[in-house]
């Protein structure tokens, strides 16, 4: 721990503040307009890029990381990396899933099978968003609306 | 299964039967980290207790001041590094067997449900908690489940996997021990857990066809002592009507059997009617045209699971009990 | 803290010429500060993993739903979201104005960018209102109770086993009410720091309450700087 | 210890002479109120050693039920749903009341701002409020009893816990997510204290290895622990209001529950063992008068340790559904965790060696530990292993496995410890010749109790069962029969500790012998730990002579 002489004014300041809020804003605007673009599934990709970009100016300048301690910026990366192994592991099983299919028709779907809704310990209450369904034209007309 | 003092030693007596040759590349795989796990217990163990031993406390004894060697440490981490990636490369291969079923196996399709196994053969035909296969063949059991998780646990195959609500999951083996089998659940499912078990029979080809032709070998003898209360007493246990009744006049999840023949029945509806025959046939079809009074509708229905030999046996067997 | 010699501070007494916001256990203010520092950097990590566990789900339930997701989003006003992504960004201008302010004694500021920063909070939370009551109005509601009001059902749910708009929806108000929750937390934390800082309490010899409170309120603009692109834009 | 003025100013520090942080301000509301990491300690002490009781006395029960097959013995009528709550809450209470909170909160928390020379924790109000927290999380897990007694086992697994199972699962995972927060916090604040409150001279290299172990605990605590609260939250969400996240009847999936679920409880093991081997990297060196092996080693191995736990969390899902490739990597990394632990086992054994080997009753239990680690450890392989995980998962192997490693190690560890710093934590030495008896007795239950889990696991018997084959009644009944060595140990240590109490303060600073800064306060110390700021002029476990100052035995 060497000695680090001042905390209090060497960095930052009201005119770098103000240029990240306008370079902030700008990107805000920018990832609304490419999301009005059809780039297919790169839309998703670029939105969380312009975001993460987001991030770290947020991060760098008005969290001060650009000027503290480095352990600070270790800790704050080290909640985003473990956050990444949980979501890279999570996808590596969801995407590699291949169940077997039985070959004969599936036991579930026989007609002889217990009918689920006789079965009051493994069957939830009726599921209340099956209701009854309105007019087709109107429910689609409602959701037009937007 | 007696084992000698040496079979104690080797770590083979820590094994179940073996049923398939699978389950000896398995217990091969086993027994090998068995001889490297004693040989580094022995190699942590007998220096605690010799050095212990021999730097017991003197006083004004010196200690020396080793702080570290570099070339120790390396010995010590790359040398369980390469042990290691064996052992990883050994249990795949092991593994890579059991994720892939041979083509040509026979397919039994598996659902569990709390508390007990149904198996639905190629042809058709279903048992609950009795498994038959024919000796020396492929089995696939392609498995889901109607509630919770279940694990089928075959220990004398070595071979076990979740069954999952709305997915499917798949074991397979062949068998290569002819006779009876435990099986188990492996995932905890509630409070039976523990009484989800039943028995994997293999069996040769000819008993195999047999049983797919009369619901079990057995049938024969049966059929020629003419003694139906007894073949009804053996689908009674097989079929898993005794997870939920007994014969002995307790009541459990459904009515004890023990008197009820030709009993005067009431129902939740409030009709009463006598139970005969006619009417147990009825409960074993459709159990919830009629729902005995004070208990559940949750008796399966086990249409196309009995045969009629089967059902004419356990009216037999129920009339039995007096 | 090696240039410090042992002695310099020895007990946790407010003796003359300390400062009194130094507690005992620390042998001098910065070494104070840096701890409080590595605390709340700490706590906003496990904010990062808390949020980002709805993340990973929201994440996943998308790649089962995608139709429905980008269906579902429709519902979703994204000039509300894109106006509270706005509010927030300078709600953490002022934010970062009122730690300098208070970093350079300058405590008229201090307190007027403290409040605009809790203005803008509310401002947020208004439009989060509207949002929601409109979501209500359209029977766009989480979990079980999706649809199920007089309006009735999605189109989307009538597909056999698809739970995709109840899940986006889940997810929707799970994720923007826990941020939404962090947004009162934050403007409990503001307030006080504006009675404080109406005390006189902070200086640039002490100004530690108010960077904390900034950064935690930065990391919750942070967090809404993802929703806003995944909730609103997606296509 | 005649009474003393505490009320008079005190002159610098110094406290009246007699006075120490137990009987300075010994109020009820002062302990209550109290921000010293001292008694913070022992508060946490009293409330995990009380949940370690319990969590037994479930654990003798439970054995009992299972000595025979028909659990017809002693007249007990425990059913199945009974059994089931009993193992439910023996896990639940063990991992989440005992054995997380206990070395943290009670230990460390006693020790580590001692070690390192400073005053207290970073944030001592911060220490008290994850106590308090802990005490909210505690009645809640009890209270859930009342709600009808949580049955699921402690992996809440889905779709068990959130659509069969009894409403006390809602109770019973906010009370976890509360306790998930004690953690938090009690981890945020070494951190913070282990960067900052280091005694002046001290760096990183020059802290004792029990605070490395401790740091890097804290650091699962930070990073892994709200994964754990906001699964749990979702877990209750999905029981209540059905979202179809982890319940395949809304659309969700079970297998994502365990992902969540492990990517929290996988690292916490090590937030169970990483301490453990802390304590054991102190008593190795202090009772073999002998500077530790591998300094370095061992403090990156905890750190290593530490940070390679995340990725190999789906060991525990080998079995359970997930993809191929997904269980093939995890098996992989899982093999990487064996080499730090080995590096950890050998370097103590190099310590030992021509060491000048005290074997008093804190060393009695660090020699169990190494013998009880090799073994869960290796049995650990078995189960990282694909092939033979297969046969072996969700098998009474596993019961073994983790009871070697979870009560074997950490707990043989947290009792060594606990007679370690005893002395220094209440003043009082205990009967040094009932420790050994106990120390013998322990090892001696525990291997009955546990091992012939091993043969019996291996031999097909599936765990959480409360009916099982006749054949397996040989070893269960062994089995129960260690318990009751294990219970008897226990108790009698309870005993001769507690009788310790009543005597007047009696142990010298340093009993051991000890190298480390908190022998070097007197015992107790008093309430701002040292009379003047320590320095550190020399390295850790340095015993050469002239160097350790003190002279034992
Ligand atoms: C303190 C807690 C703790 C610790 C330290 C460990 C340590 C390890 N555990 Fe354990 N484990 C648990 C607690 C713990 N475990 C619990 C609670 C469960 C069950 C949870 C449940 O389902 O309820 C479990 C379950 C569990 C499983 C899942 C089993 C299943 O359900 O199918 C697996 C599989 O890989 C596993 C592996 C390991 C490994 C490889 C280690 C390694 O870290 C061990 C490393 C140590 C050594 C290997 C010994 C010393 C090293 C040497 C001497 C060097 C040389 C070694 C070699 C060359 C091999 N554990
Ligand atoms: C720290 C963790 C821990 C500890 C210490 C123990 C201790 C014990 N455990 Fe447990 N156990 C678990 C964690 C632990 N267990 C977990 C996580 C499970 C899985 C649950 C599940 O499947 O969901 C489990 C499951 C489990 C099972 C399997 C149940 C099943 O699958 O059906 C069994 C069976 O024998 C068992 C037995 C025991 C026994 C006999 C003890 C005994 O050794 C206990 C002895 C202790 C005492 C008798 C208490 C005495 C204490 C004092 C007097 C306090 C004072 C002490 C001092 C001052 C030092 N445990
Ligand atoms: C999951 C539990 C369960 C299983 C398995 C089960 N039953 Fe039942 N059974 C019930 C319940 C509950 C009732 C009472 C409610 C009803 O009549 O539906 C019942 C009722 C009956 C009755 C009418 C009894 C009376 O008192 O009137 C008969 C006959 C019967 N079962 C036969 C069988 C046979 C044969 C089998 C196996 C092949 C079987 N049951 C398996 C639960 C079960
Ligand atoms: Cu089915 Cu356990
Ligand atoms: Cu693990």
């Amino acid at each position: 721990m060497s000695a680090h002489t001042e905390h209090s004014h060497a960095h930052g300041g009201p005119a770098v503040y103000t240029a990240n809020l306008i370079g902030l804003l700008i990107l805000t605007g920018i990832t609304v307009g490419a999301s009005r673009i059809d780039f297919g599934p790169a839309n998703t990709v670029i939105a969380l890029s312009i975001a993460t970009v987001k991030a770290v100016l947020v991060g760098l300048f008005f969290m001060h990381l650009k000027w503290d301690k480095s352990v600070n910026a270790i800790i704050a990366l080290a909640g985003f990396l473990f956050l990444g192994i949980f979501l890279m592991f999570d996808l590596i099983d969801l995407n590699n899933r291949r169940d077997p299919l039985p070959r004969n028709t599936p036991v579930l779907a026989a007609p002889t099978a217990v009918p689920e809704s006789m079965n009051p310990l493994t069957t939830p209450a009726p599921k209340p968003w099956v209701a009854p369904a309105k007019p087709v034209g109107e429910a689609e007309g409602e959701h037009e609306g937007h | 299964m007696e084992h000698s003092f040496i079979d104690y030693i080797t770590g083979q007596a820590m094994l179940p039967p073996r049923g398939s040759e699978f389950a000896g590349e398995v217990d091969l795989v086993f027994i090998g980290i068995y001889w490297l796990s004693i040989i580094l217990f022995l190699a942590i163990t007998i220096p605690t207790v010799y050095f212990a031993w021999r730097y017991k406390f003197k006083a004004g004894r010196v200690t020396p001041h080793q702080t570290h060697n570099t070339t120790l440490e390396i010995m010590w981490s790359v040398g369980p590094l390469i042990i290691c990636v064996g052992l990883f490369f050994w249990g795949l291969d092991g593994w890579m067997k059991y994720a892939v079923a041979p083509g040509d196996s026979m397919e039994v399709v598996v659902t569990g449900k709390q508390w007990l196994w149904q198996f639905e053969y190629p042809d058709g035909s279903r048992t609950v908690n009795d498994l038959h296969v024919p000796i020396n063949k492929p089995v696939k059991l392609t498995m889901t489940s109607e509630d919770v998780l279940h694990d089928l646990f075959v220990p004398d195959m070595r071979v076990k996997v979740d069954v999952i609500p709305g997915r499917y999951s798949m074991i397979w083996f062949t068998p290569n021990v002819l006779g009876p089998h435990t099986f188990t659940c492996a995932e905890y499912c509630g409070k039976d857990h523990s009484g989800m078990k039943g028995t994997l029979t293999v069996e040769s080809d000819a008993d195999f066809a047999k049983f797919m032709a009369t619901g079990g070998t057995e049938w024969e003898e049966y059929r020629d002592r003419n003694d139906w209360a007894g073949w009804g007493k053996l689908q009674y246990e097989r079929k898993g009507c005794n997870s939920c009744h007994s014969v002995d006049g307790t009541s459990s999840k459904g009515p004890t059997w023990k008197g009820l023949f030709s009993k005067n029945e009431s129902f939740t509806d409030g009709s009463t009617g006598i139970a005969d025959a006619k009417y147990l046939e009825q409960s074993m079809l459709q159990p919830n045209a009629k729902v005995v009074k004070g208990f559940e509708p949750i008796m399966p229905t086990f249409q196309g699971l009995l045969r009629n030999h089967e059902i004419k046996g356990l009216q037999a067997y129920i009339e039995s009990l007096k | 803290m090696s240039t410090t010699t042992p002695e310099l501070h020895t007990h946790g007494g407010h003796e003359e010429g300390h400062n009194p916001y130094h507690q005992h256990h620390f042998a001098t203010m910065e070494q104070q500060f840096d701890t409080a520092k590595i605390g709340i950097w700490s706590f906003l990590a496990t904010e990062v993993l808390m949020f980002g566990g709805l993340f990973v789900g929201y994440g996943i339930s998308q790649g089962k739903y995608p139709a429905e997701f980008v269906e579902a989003h429709a519902h979703l006003d994204w000039m509300m979201g894109a106006l509270n992504t706005i509010v927030l960004l300078v709600s953490s201008w002022t934010m970062v104005m009122a730690v300098d302010a208070a970093k350079t004694n300058q405590r008229a500021k201090l307190k007027m960018y403290l409040l605009f920063t809790i203005a803008c909070a509310f401002i947020f939370l208004i439009v989060k209102y509207f949002e929601y009551e409109h979501k209500w109005h359209e029977d766009l509601m989480p979990f079980k109770y999706y649809g199920t009001g007089e309006t009735g059902i999605r189109p989307g749910d009538l597909m056999p086993g698809s739970h995709g708009y109840a899940t986006f929806f889940s997810f929707y108000f799970m994720m923007t009410g826990l941020h939404g929750f962090h947004i009162i937390v934050g403007i409990v934390l503001l307030a006080w720091l504006y009675v404080k800082a109406g005390r006189d309490r902070f200086s640039s010899a002490y100004y530690t309450p108010v960077d904390l409170v900034g950064l935690y309120w930065h990391i919750v603009d942070m967090i809404w700087i993802y929703l806003f692109p995944l909730y609103y834009l997606i296509s | 210890m005649e009474p003393v003025l505490h009320s008079a100013p005190q002159v610098g520090h110094h406290p009246a002479p007699g006075k120490h942080y137990l009987n300075e301000n010994t109020s009820l509301w002062d302990w209550i109120t109290t921000v010293d990491h001292k008694r913070i300690g022992l508060m946490y002490l009293v409330g995990s050693l009380f949940f370690f009781m319990i969590g037994g006395l479930l654990a003798l029960l439970l054995r009992l039920v299972l000595l025979t097959p028909q659990h017809t013995l002693f007249g007990i009528t425990v059913d199945a749903e009974g059994y089931n709550r009993l193992f439910t809450l023996h896990g639940a209470i063990m991992v989440f009341l005992f054995i997380i909170p206990s070395i943290p909160g009670s230990l460390t928390n006693f020790v580590l701002p001692l070690m390192l020379g400073a005053k207290d924790v970073a944030f001592p109000k911060l220490n008290l409020a994850s106590f308090y927290i802990y005490v909210v999380g505690a009645i809640m897990a009890v209270s859930s009893i009342y709600f009808g007694a949580i049955d699921t086992g402690w992996t809440f697994y889905t779709p068990y816990s959130s659509s069969s199972s009894s409403t006390s699962v809602a109770m019973m995972t906010m009370s976890v997510f509360v306790l998930g927060f004690s953690s938090i916090l009690t981890g945020l604040n070494f951190v913070a204290t282990v960067h900052k409150l280091r005694a002046p001279g001290m760096g990183w290299f020059d802290m004792p290895l029990f605070v490395w172990g401790m740091y890097s605990t804290a650091v699962i605590q930070i990073l892994a622990t709200p994964v754990l609260a906001i699964t749990l939250v979702l877990l209750a969400i999905e029981k209540t209001f059905h979202i179809g996240i982890f319940d395949p009847k809304y659309g969700g999936d079970p297998v994502l529950f365990q992902h969540f679920f492990w990517f929290y409880s996988h690292p916490a093991v090590y937030i169970m063992i990483l301490p453990g081997m802390a304590i054991i990297s102190e008593l190795i060196p202090t009772f073999s008068k002998k500077t530790i092996f591998g300094y370095r080693a061992i403090a990156y191995s905890s750190v290593s340790l530490a940070l390679v736990s995340f990725i190999v969390w789906g060991h525990h899902m080998f079995v359970a559904g997930q993809s191929q490739l997904a269980t093939v990597v995890f098996s992989a990394l899982t093999f990487l965790v064996a080499i730090p632990s080995g590096v950890k086992v050998f370097n103590w054994l190099t310590t030992m060696y021509k060491g000048n080997i005290v074997l008093a009753s804190p060393m009695l239990y660090a020699l169990a530990f190494l013998i009880l680690f090799a073994i869960g450890g290796l049995t650990g392989i078995f189960l990282g292993t694909l092939s033979t995980d297969i046969h072996l998962t969700d098998t009474y192997f596993v019961v073994a496995h983790f009871h070697y490693v979870m009560m074997g190690s950490t707990v043989t560890a947290f009792i060594g410890g606990l007679h370690y710093w005893w002395p220094k934590m209440t003043g009082r030495m205990y009967n040094e010749k009932l420790a050994k008896i106990a120390a013998v007795l322990w090892f001696i239950g525990f291997n009955a109790t546990f091992l012939p889990q091993f043969i019996m696991g291996s031999q097909g018997m599936p765990r959480r069962y409360y009916n099982y084959l006749d054949q397996f009644q040989p070893f269960h009944a062994f089995s129960t029969f260690g318990s009751w060595i294990i219970g008897f140990s226990l108790f009698m240590t309870l005993a001769y500790l507690l009788a310790s109490l009543r005597k007047p303060c009696d142990a010298p600073d340093d009993p051991w012998g000890g190298s480390t800064l908190e022998w070097r306060t007197s015992s107790p110390p008093i309430t701002h730990n040292f009379h003047d700021q320590p320095v550190l002029e020399r390295e850790p476990y340095d015993y050469r002579p002239g160097q350790s100052g003190r002279e034992t035995h």
